[in-house]
C-alpha cells in the first residue's frame, strides 16, 4: 500500500488540492468584502459563471491566460454593476435578486455555450508555471506548493493584501462602518452607497477571477454549471472566517485537500463507497462550524438597505 | 407516425446524448418517421414531457436515460403508447415497454487489452465521474482487459468529487492525480466532467515525459481531438432503434430485449492513428474470440464489485 | 442578523391580513403583478430574437402548453404540489427570521425515507395508513436533520445560512448514500430506491392527471398562514423574527421557539419531498436532486410571506417551468432558456415591487 | 478654533435659515422657520417631542433637504446637500440617535471618513486629541472600543469628534440625556470655553433649567412652527426663573413657575409592611462590555418607591435585567411577597407580578413594525380574552387596545399605525401601559423619562406616583438625580455594579447622594 504514494503523486495530490482552493479562496475573499460592507451577496455563483464563461472566452480566443483573467474579472463586475445598482443603490431584497442573478447567469452561460462552443468543446493548453526557485525543490512541498500560475501566488498574496486593506487603511474602517452602523458611516461624511458600490463591485471581481481560474486553469475549458456550487461554498468560507482573510485561506486550503483526500483513499483502494467519502469535504465544514462557530459575528447591518435619514 | 427521444442532456456532448440522437435520427430517417428530440431535460420529473410528446402524437417514446425508467413505464401505461428505457432488463410489457440495456463491456474489455499493450509505464487510469451501472460494467471489463493483457499493469482508479457531472475543474484535478500516479493511458467516462480529463490528459505529461493518451467511452471525440485520443469504446444504437421500430410495426414490440455487442459493431472499438497497426491487428483477433465466445466477458453492474476488482488488480 | 424584505414588508403583510382587500386593491395588485411580468418577457424576447427565435411564437407556447391546454395546466397544477410545501416552511422561518436556504437537503431526505418506507408499508398497512406513515417518517427525518442548525442557532448563535447551506451539501450526499447503500431496490440495476405502485400513489384528482397533493400543498400553505397572521403561536414567531431582543424581554422562550421554527420549516420541506415522491414520482433514484428550493425562495420573498401571495407565484414559476420546457423544445432553444426567464421574471417583478411602495410613499405625503 | 471664525465679527450670522420647510408624509415636520445662529452664542432649542427640532439638525447636517426656503452659510445661500459637505462647511453634529461604530475604537471612529487610499493618522489624531481634551478639561481612551463605553463617554466621543474636525458650530441634539448632574454642569462648562473661543452652538434639552444656564438664545418649536424667540439681550436680562415662566408661555400657553419642583407628595409607607420584593446578595458574571454585579441586597414595601441613582453603565440595566429575569444571575436570591422567585423564567416572574419597564423602547420594548394594539399585549401572547384556544380574537384586542389608548392618552393615528412611528412619548405610554396593566404588584422602571419632553415626562412621573399609591412596590433607575429626588423614598446609589448605600429622601438627601456618586462615604 505505501509503494502506491509516491512523491510525485503525493505532491500532485497536493497540487490538486491548492488548483481546487483557489476559485473559493478568491469567492471567499470577494464574499468577505461584500459582508464587511454590510450586503450579503448570494449572487456570488453567478459572478464566478460569468468570471468562468468570459474569462474563457477571453483566453481562448485572444490565446493569452491573462487577458481571459481580465476579461473573467469583468465578467463578474458587470454582474456585481446589476447587483449594485438593484440592492445597494435602490435596496431591493439581497436574496432575491442574488438568487435570480445566480439562475439567471446559470442559464446564460449554458445558452452562450450552447450556441458557441458545443459543437468544438474547445480546450486550452495548459497553464504555464511560475515555478519558485529553491523552494520548488523541497520534496513534495516543492513541486505542489511552488510551481503554479503566477495569479495562484497573487491570489495569495492577495489575502495578506485585503488583512492590511482591512486593518490598517481608511478604507478599511470605512468597509466596516458601512456593514455595522452604515449611518455613522454616513455623518462622517463617507457615502455609503458608494462605500458599499465599491465593495459588491470588487467582490464581482475577485469572484469572477475565481470562475476565469476555475475554467481556464482549474479546468482548461467551459462548460455549463462549471462552478457546480463553488460561490456557495464561499459564502459559507467568507461568513466562517469572521472578517480574517487569513481565515478564508486557510478554509479554502481544507476543502481543497479534503477533496485531494477523496481521491488519495480511493487510489489507495480504501474501501469504503465512494458516496460516504465524498462527504468529507462538507463534513470537514461542518464539525469546523459545530467546534469553531458560536457566536460567529457578522455585521449588525448586514443585508440592510441603507438610505439616509430613513428610519 | 413519429418517434419522440428524451435525453437529460444537450446532445452535443459526443456522449450518451448525443449517440441516441443521432441513432433515432438515423433509424427514423431509415424507417420514414418523424424524429421529435426533446433534449436537456435534466433528470427530475420528465412526466409532464412525455404526455406532451404522446399528446402530440408519437407512436414511441425512447426515455434515453436510466432516470426515466419509473416514469415512462407509467406514461405507457396511462396513455397505451409503447415506450423504451434503458438498464431494466425486467420491465417489459408487451405492446407498451421495451429495454434497451446497453453495456460496451466487450468494447472496454478490448479497450483494456489495447492499453495493457500500450502502455509504458505499465500503469493505466481510470477516472469517472460517477458510478452508474453502464460505467461500472465498462469500468470492470476494461480491468479485466488489461489483467488479461498483462497481470502487472498497475489500474488506477478514482472517481471525481461530489456531484460531478459537470465537473470539468473535478475531472481535470483527479486526472492529473492518477497520471501523477504512474498512468499513461486513461480511460474516462464522465460527462461535461469527462472534458477535463480530455484537458488534463492533453497538458500533463507522463512520468517519462511522454505523451499520456485518453481513451473515450460511447461516442467519437475524434473530431475535437489534439492527438492525444487513443481509442474509444463507441456505441452505435441505431441498429437497437431500427429493431424497436421494426418490432413495433410487427406488433412484437415490448418482447425483446435490445443489446449491443461486438458482433454487429454495435459496439466497437475506434481506432486512431495513435494506434499501431501490428497492435490493431492483435485486437481485432482478441475481437473474434470475443464473438465467438472463446473469451468471456461478464458484466459487472455493481460499483462495490467495481472496486473490489481494482483492488484486486492493484495488489 | 436581520434582513429586510422591503423597507416595510413585514407591517405591510401583516396590514394586508387585517385589512379587509377591496376589489380594487386585488386589481391594483394584479396589474402589478402582470404589468412587470409582462416587461419581463419583453425583455426576454429580446434574448430570444437575438438567438433568432420568434419571441411570440416562444411564449405561444409557454401559455399554451403551461397554462391553456387541459394537458397543460394539469401538468402544471401537479407541479404545484412540493413546490407549495417549501414555500410554506420557508414562510414560517422566514417570518420568524430564520434564513433556512437548506430546504433541497431536507427535502431530498424526506423524499428518500418517504419513497424507502411507503413500499414497505403498503405491504403491511391499509394503504392510506400507509402513507400517513410515510409522510410522517418523511417529515420527522427532515425535522431531525434541522437540528443542528437549530440547535447551533438557538444555543450558540451561529448563523443559520451558513449551517443550513452546509447541511444542504452534506443532505443531497446523504441522501445519495441512502439510495445507494441502505434503501436500494435490490431487483434493478439502476441504484435507486423500490417503486410504490402507481396504484397506491396518492389518488388523482377527479379524471386528471392533476396528484392530491396539490390540495395538501394548498391546504399547508393556506394552514401556515393562518397560523402565522392569526395564532399566538404565529405571533410569537413573528415577534421573534421582528426584533429577538423585544421576543427575549417579552419572555418568549426564544431557543425554544427556534427549534420549533426549524422543525415546521423543515418538517414542511421534507413533507415537500414526501409529497413528490408518494404523489408522482413512486421512487427516488440516486442522483436525483430537483433543486426545487432555490426557485421558490425569491417567490416567497416576492410574496412577503404572504401564503395566499405565494400561492399565484408558485402558479407563475410552475407555469414557466412546464410551458418553458415545451416552448424550447419546439423553437429549438436549449431548455437552460428558462432560467434566464425565470432569473428575468424575478429581477422585475423586485423592481415592481420597489417603485410600487415609492409611488404610493409620495401619494401619501 | 479655526482661524476663520475667530476673525468672523460677532453678531454675524455663521448659518441662517430662511422659511425653511420640511414635510413628511402626512405631517409638515418644519413649517417656514427662521433661525439665526452665531458665533459666541449657545443657541437653545426647546420644543415638545416631535416638534421638529431633530429635522432641523438633520437639514443642517446635510441628512435632509428642505422642501421650501433656504439656508445661507456666512450670509450666502448655500444648499447643503450631504453630511460630508456639512462637515466641509464646518458644521459639527452631536445626533440624539449614537452615530458611532461600535465595533471600532474610540480613535477609528474618531478617523472615519479620511481618504480612503490613506493610512489612518493616529500618532496625528493622538496629539490633536491631546490638544483639544486639556483646554476642555475631558479624557477619553483612545485605544477602547466604543461598545464598551458607557453611553455617556460615548457622548463625549462624539463631541470630541465635532470638535477634532474643526467644527465653527457645534450641534447639540439632546445630549445630556445620557448624563449625570455632575456630567451636565461639565458640558455647560465646556460648551461656555467653545462659544468663547468663537464658536457657535447649537444645544437642544427637554430641561428648561438646563436651557436657562447653558443658552444665550432660546428659539422654541411648536408642531413645527417657531412661536418664539429670547435673543441674548432679553436672556441676559432676566433671571432663571423669570426665563423659565417665559419659556413654559412660549411653549404651553400658561403661567405656571417652575413645573418640574413639583412637591413629593408626603406618603405614608407603612413600615410595618412586609417587603414585597426582597433582593439578597445578588450577583451577575460581568460580559464583554457590561460591569457584572455583587452582593446587591434590598427590600421595597408596598407603596414605597426605592430610586436607584448612579452614572450611567454602572450595572443599573444588569440589575432590572437580572430581575426581571433576562439576565441569568450567578447567585443571591429574589423575593417576591415572601416566595422565591430568582429560578423563574420572564414570563413566570410577570405571571407573578413583576413587571419590568424597558429604557429601551425600541430596541426592546416594542416591535416596530408591529401595530400599537399588538404591542400593548406583546407580553401577553396567548392568553385570554385576547387569544382563545391560540387563536387571536381581533375584537377583544382593538377593544382592549382602544381603551388603553384613552386611558394613558396615546397620541397615534390609529391602532394599525405600526408603534415605531410614534414619537418617544406615545412609545412610552404604550409601554407603561402594558406594564401597569392588572396584576402588576412590584414595577421596575427604567430610566421612564429619558428623552421625554416636559408635558410626556410629568405625565410619566405621574403615572408611576399613582402606581406606587396603589400600594405597588416601585424600584425607579434613573440618572436623574431631580427625578429621583422629586419622586423617591429613599435612594440607593450603584457604583461598580455595587450599591454603595442608601439614603432616606430627606433634605439634604441630595448632597448625600452626590458624595456617595463620586465614591466618598454619604
Ligand atoms: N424620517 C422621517 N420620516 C417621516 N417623518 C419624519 C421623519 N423624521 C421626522 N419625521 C416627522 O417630523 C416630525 C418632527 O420630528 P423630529 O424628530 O424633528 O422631532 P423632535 O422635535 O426632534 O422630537 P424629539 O424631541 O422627540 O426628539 C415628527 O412628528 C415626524 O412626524
Ligand atoms: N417612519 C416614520 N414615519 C412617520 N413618522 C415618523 C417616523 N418616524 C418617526 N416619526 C415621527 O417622529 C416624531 C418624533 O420622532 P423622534 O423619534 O425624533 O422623536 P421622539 O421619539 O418623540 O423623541 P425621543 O427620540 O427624544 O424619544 C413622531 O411624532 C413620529 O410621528
Ligand atoms: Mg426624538
Ligand atoms: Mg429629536
Amino acid at each position: 500500500m505505501t509503494g502506491l504514494f509516491s512523491e510525485v503523486f503525493l505532491s500532485a495530490l497536493l497540487f490538486g488540492a491548492v488548483t481546487a482552493a483557489i476559485p473559493l479562496l478568491l469567492a471567499g475573499l470577494g464574499e468577505q468584502m461584500s459582508e464587511k460592507a454590510g450586503v450579503l451577496n448570494i449572487g456570488i455563483e453567478g459572478m464566478m459563471l460569468a468570471g468562468a464563461y468570459l474569462g474563457f472566452v477571453g483566453a481562448f480566443y485572444s490565446g493569452s491566460l491573462w487577458l481571459g483573467f481580465l476579461t473573467g474579472a469583468a465578467g463578474g463586475v458587470a454582474v456585481a454593476l446589476i447587483m449594485a445598482l438593484l440592492c445597494v443603490r435602490i435596496g431591493l431584497n439581497q436574496i432575491v435578486i442574488g438568487i435570480a442573478l445566480t439562475l439567471g447567469l446559470e442559464g446564460l452561460t449554458a445558452l452562450l455555450h450552447h450556441f458557441q462552443f458545443s459543437r468544438s468543446y474547445p480546450r486550452l493548453p495548459a497553464a504555464d508555471a511560475t515555478v519558485i526557485p529553491l523552494l520548488s525543490d523541497i520534496p513534495v512541498i516543492g513541486p505542489a506548493f511552488f510551481k503554479h500560475h503566477l495569479i495562484v501566488y497573487l491570489a495569495v498574496a492577495l489575502v495578506f493584501a485585503m488583512g492590511y486593506l482591512y486593518r490598517r487603511t481608511q478604507l478599511g474602517l470605512n468597509l466596516q462602518a458601512a456593514g455595522d452602523k452604515p449611518a455613522a458611516l454616513d455623518v462622517a461624511g463617507i457615502d455609503v452607497i458608494r462605500t458599499r458600490t465599491i465593495a459588491v463591485l470588487t467582490t464581482g471581481a475577485l469572484a469572477g477571477l475565481g470562475g476565469a481560474y476555475l475554467a481556464n486553469v482549474g479546468a482548461g475549458l467551459f462548460i455549463p454549471f462549471i462552478t457546480n456550487g463553488a460561490g456557495f461554498l464561499g459564502i459559507v468560507l467568507a461568513m466562517l472566517a469572521r472578517g480574517r482573510p487569513v481565515w478564508v485561506l486557510f478554509g479554502a486550503l481544507l476543502f481543497g485537500v479534503c477533496l485531494s483526500l477523496t481521491t488519495a483513499m480511493q487510489v489507495a483502494g480504501i474501501n469504503i463507497p465512494t458516496d460516504i467519502i465524498q462527504m468529507l469535504p462538507f463534513l470537514a465544514v461542518m464539525i469546523m462550524l459545530v467546534l469553531f462557530g458560536r457566536r460567529a459575528s457578522l455585521p449588525a447591518a448586514l443585508g440592510i438597505p441603507y438610505e439616509r435619514g430613513a428610519r | 407516425k413519429s418517434i419522440a427521444i428524451l435525453t437529460p442532456e444537450e446532445g452535443t456532448d459526443y456522449g450518451w446524448n448525443q449517440q441516441g440522437i443521432d441513432a433515432a435520427k438515423a433509424a427514423g430517417k431509415a424507417a420514414g418517421v418523424e424524429v421529435v428530440v426533446a433534449q436537456g431535460l435534466g433528470y427530475g420529473d420528465v412526466r409532464p414531457t412525455l404526455r406532451e410528446l404522446a399528446s402530440d402524437g408519437a407512436s414511441l417514446l425512447i426515455a434515453h436515460a436510466s432516470g426515466y425508467n419509473t416514469s415512462a413505464p407509467e406514461i405507457a401505461k396511462e396513455l397505451k403508447v409503447p415506450v423504451a428505457i434503458v438498464d431494466t432488463p425486467n420491465g417489459l410489457e408487451k405492446g407498451l415497454v421495451a429495454d434497451y440495456t446497453l453495456s460496451g463491456h466487450q468494447g472496454a474489455y478490448l479497450a483494456g487489452r489495447l492499453a495493457a499493450k500500450m502502455s509504458r509505464s505499465k500503469s493505466v487510469g481510470i477516472v469517472v465521474s460517477g458510478e452508474p451501472p453502464s460505467w461500472n460494467s465498462q469500468s470492470a471489463a476494461f480491468a479485466q482487459g488489461v489483467k488479461a493483457e498483462n497481470p502487472d499493469v498497475k489500474i488506477t482508479y478514482a472517481v471525481i468529487g461530489p456531484a460531478a457531472y459537470s465537473d470539468a475543474a473535478g475531472g481535470k484535478r483527479v486526472t492529473e492525480s492518477v497520471i501523477a500516479s504512474g498512468a499513461d493511458i486513461i480511460f474516462g467516462q464522465g460527462n461535461g466532467s469527462s472534458f477535463g480529463m480530455l484537458q488534463a490528459v492533453e497538458t500533463t505529461k507522463a512520468a517519462d515525459g511522454g505523451k499520456v493518451y485518453f481513451i473515450d467511452v460511447i461516442g467519437d471525440k475524434s473530431p475535437i481531438d489534439k492527438g492525444f485520443l487513443l481509442s474509444s469504446v463507441v456505441w452505435n444504437i441505431e441498429p437497437v432503434y431500427a429493431a424497436m421500430i421494426a418490432d413495433l410495426k410487427a406488433d412484437t414490440f415490448g418482447t425483446k430485449h435490445y443489446t449491443i455487442g461486438l458482433k454487429d459493431d454495435s459496439v466497437k472499438l475506434l481506432k486512431t492513428a495513435a494506434i499501431p497497426d501490428n497492435v490493431w491487428t492483435d485486437i481485432q483477433a482478441l475481437r473474434e474470440d470475443v464473438i465467438s465466445g472463446k473469451i468471456k466477458v461478464d458484466p459487472v453492474y455493481d460499483a462495490a464489485a467495481v472496486r473490489a476488482l481494482m483492488t484486486s488488480v492493484a495488489q | 442578523m436581520s434582513i429586510d424584505t422591503a423597507p416595510t414588508a413585514s407591517a405591510t403583510a401583516l396590514d394586508a391580513t387585517s385589512a379587509a382587500t377591496t376589489r380594487r386593491d386585488i386589481l391594483h395588485r394584479l396589474l402589478m403583478t402582470l404589468g412587470p411580468i409582462l416587461i419581463a418577457l419583453v425583455i426576454a424576447g429580446c434574448i430570444l430574437l437575438a438567438v433568432g427565435v420568434d419571441p411570440l411564437a416562444y411564449y405561444g407556447f409557454v401559455l399554451e402548453k403551461g397554462l391553456f391546454s387541459p394537458l397543460g395546466i394539469q401538468q402544471t397544477l401537479t407541479r404545484m404540489a412540493p413546490l407549495l410545501f417549501l414555500a410554506a416552511g420557508l414562510i414560517v422561518a422566514f417570518r420568524a427570521g430564520m434564513w433556512n436556504l437548506g430546504g433541497d437537503g431536507q427535502f431530498l431526505l424526506g423524499a428518500v425515507t418517504a419513497a424507502a418506507s411507503a413500499p414497505v408499508l403498503v405491504e403491511i398497512l391499509p394503504a392510506w395508513l400507509a402513507l400517513i406513515c410515510s409522510f410522517l417518517i418523511a417529515m420527522v427525518v427532515a425535522m431531525i436533520w434541522s437540528l443542528v442548525p437549530a440547535l447551533l442557532r438557538a444555543y450558540q448563535g451561529v448563523n443559520e445560512i451558513i449551517t443550513t447551506l452546509m447541511m444542504t451539501f452534506l443532505g443531497t450526499s446523504l441522501a445519495n448514500v441512502l439510495v445507494k447503500l441502505a434503501f436500494r431496490d435490490p431487483t434493478t440495476t439502476v441504484p435507486q430506491t423500490r417503486t410504490l405502485p402507481v396504484e397506491d400513489r396518492l389518488p388523482r384528482l377527479f379524471e386528471t392527471t392533476i396528484t392530491s397533493g396539490l390540495l395538501l400543498g394548498l391546504a399547508a400553505i393556506i394552514i401556515v398562514h393562518l397560523v402565522m397572521t392569526r395564532t399566538a403561536f404565529g405571533l410569537k414567531l413573528r415577534i421573534v423574527g421582528a426584533n429577538p431582543r423585544a421576543a427575549v424581554h417579552a419572555g418568549l422562550g426564544v431557543p425554544g421557539l427556534t427549534i420549533a421554527v426549524f422543525a415546521i420549516s423543515a418538517g414542511l420541506a421534507g413533507l415537500a419531498g414526501a409529497v413528490d415522491i408518494i404523489g408522482v414520482q413512486g421512487n427516488v433514484r440516486a442522483d436525483w436532486n430537483p433543486a426545487y428550493g432555490l426557485a421558490v425562495i425569491p417567490a416567497v420573498f416576492l410574496a412577503r410571506m404572504n401564503g395566499f401571495a405565494a400561492i399565484g407565484f408558485v402558479f407563475l414559476l410552475s407555469v414557466l417551468s412546464i410551458g418553458g420546457e415545451s416552448a424550447a423544445r419546439r423553437l429549438g432553444v436549449p431548455n437552460h432558456f428558462t432560467l434566464v426567464l425565470v432569473s428575468i421574471v424575478l429581477i422585475v417583478l423586485a423592481l415592481a415591487e420597489y417603485f410600487d411602495h415609492r409611488y404610493n410613499q409620495s401619494r401619501r405625503a | 478654533m479655526s482661524g476663520s471664525s475667530s476673525s468672523s465679527v460677532a453678531g454675524r450670522d455663521i448659518v441662517a435659515l430662511e422659511g425653511v420647510t420640511k414635510r413628511f408624509p402626512g405631517i409638515v415636520a418644519n413649517d417656514s422657520v427662521d433661525l439665526s445662529i452665531r458665533p459666541g452664542e449657545v443657541h437653545v432649542l426647546l420644543g415638545e417631542n416631535g416638534a421638529g427640532k431633530s429635522t432641523l439638525i438633520g437639514m443642517l447636517s446635510g441628512l435632509q433637504q428642505p422642501d421650501e426656503g433656504r439656508i445661507l452659510v456666512d450670509g450666502k445661500p448655500t444648499p447643503i446637500t450631504s453630511p460630508r459637505h456639512a462637515l466641509a462647511l464646518g458644521i459639527g453634529t452631536v445626533f440624539q440617535h449614537m452615530m458611532l461604530v461600535p465595533t471600532l475604537t474610540v480613535a477609528e471612529n474618531l478617523l472615519l471618513g479620511g481618504p480612503w487610499w490613506q493610512r489612518p493618522r493616529t500618532e496625528e489624531l493622538a496629539a490633536r486629541v491631546a490638544e483639544i481634551t486639556s483646554t476642555l478639561g475631558i479624557t477619553v481612551k483612545l485605544h477602547a472600543k466604543v461598545s464598551e463605553l458607557s453611553l455617556g463617554e460615548q457622548q463625549q466621543v462624539e463631541i470630541l469628534r465635532a470638535m477634532v474636525r474643526n467644527s465653527r458650530l457645534l450641534i447639540l441634539d439632546e445630549s445630556t440625556s445620557m448624563l449625570t448632574p455632575k456630567g451636565i454642569d461639565e458640558l455647560g462648562a465646556l460648551m461656555r470655553r467653545l462659544v468663547e473661543q468663537g464658536l457657535a452652538i447649537v444645544f437642544i434639552t427637554h430641561k428648561l433649567k438646563e436651557a436657562a444656564a447653558f443658552g444665550d438664545r432660546i428659539s422654541v418649536l411648536k408642531l413645527g412652527r417657531k412661536v418664539g424667540e429670547i435673543p441674548p439681550e432679553r436672556f441676559r436680562a432676566l433671571d432663571e426663573q423669570a426665563i423659565i415662566s417665559e419659556i413654559v408661555e412660549l411653549m404651553f400657553g400658561k403661567q405656571k413657575d417652575d413645573p418640574e419642583a413639583v412637591e413629593r407628595p408626603v406618603r405614608t409607607v407603612r413600615a410595618e409592611a412586609a417587603p414585597l420584593l426582597q433582593v439578597t446578595d445578588l450577583a451577575v458574571a460581568p460580559t464583554d462590555n457590561a460591569p457584572g454585579l455583587s452582593s446587591i441586597s434590598f427590600d421595597i414595601r408596598p407603596g414605597e418607591i426605592l430610586g436607584i441613582a448612579g452614572i450611567d453603565g454602572n450595572g443599573q440595566k444588569q440589575l432590572a435585567e437580572a430581575l426581571a429575569g433576562q439576565r441569568a444571575a450567578t447567585g443571591g436570591s429574589v423575593r417576591l411577597e415572601g416566595v422565591a422567585i430568582e429560578a423563574l423564567s420572564v414570563g413566570e416572574r410577570r405571571r407573578r407580578g413583576l413587571r419590568y419597564l424597558t429604557d429601551d423602547r425600541l430596541g426592546e420594548g416594542t416591535v416596530g413594525t408591529f401595530p400599537v394594539s399588538i404591542n400593548f399585549f406583546l407580553k401577553q401572547v396567548g392568553a385570554a380574552p385576547f387569544w382563545r384556544g391560540g387563536v387571536e380574537q381581533r375584537g377583544e384586542i382593538d377593544k382592549r387596545a382602544a381603551e388603553l389608548v384613552r386611558e394613558y392618552d396615546v397620541r397615534t393615528p390609529s391602532l394599525k399605525t405600526p408603534v415605531a412611528r410614534l414619537s418617544g412619548g406615545n412609545i412610552q405610554k404604550v409601554l407603561l401601559a402594558r406594564e401597569l396593566a392588572e396584576g402588576a404588584k412590584v414595577v421596575i422602571f427604567n430610566k421612564p423619562t429619558y428623552g421625554l419632553d416636559l408635558a410626556n415626562t410629568l405625565a410619566s412621573r405621574q403615572r408611576i406616583r399613582d402606581t406606587a399609591a396603589r400600594g405597588l412596590a416601585v424600584l425607579l433607575i434613573s440618572t436623574d438625580l431631580e427625578e429621583l429626588l422629586s419622586m423617591c423614598d429613599r435612594v440607593a446609589v450603584i457604583a461598580n455594579g455595587a450599591l454603595v448605600g442608601t439614603v432616606e429622601n430627606t433634605d439634604d438627601a441630595r448632597t448625600r447622594i452626590g458624595r456617595l456618586m463620586i465614591g466618598l462615604a454619604a
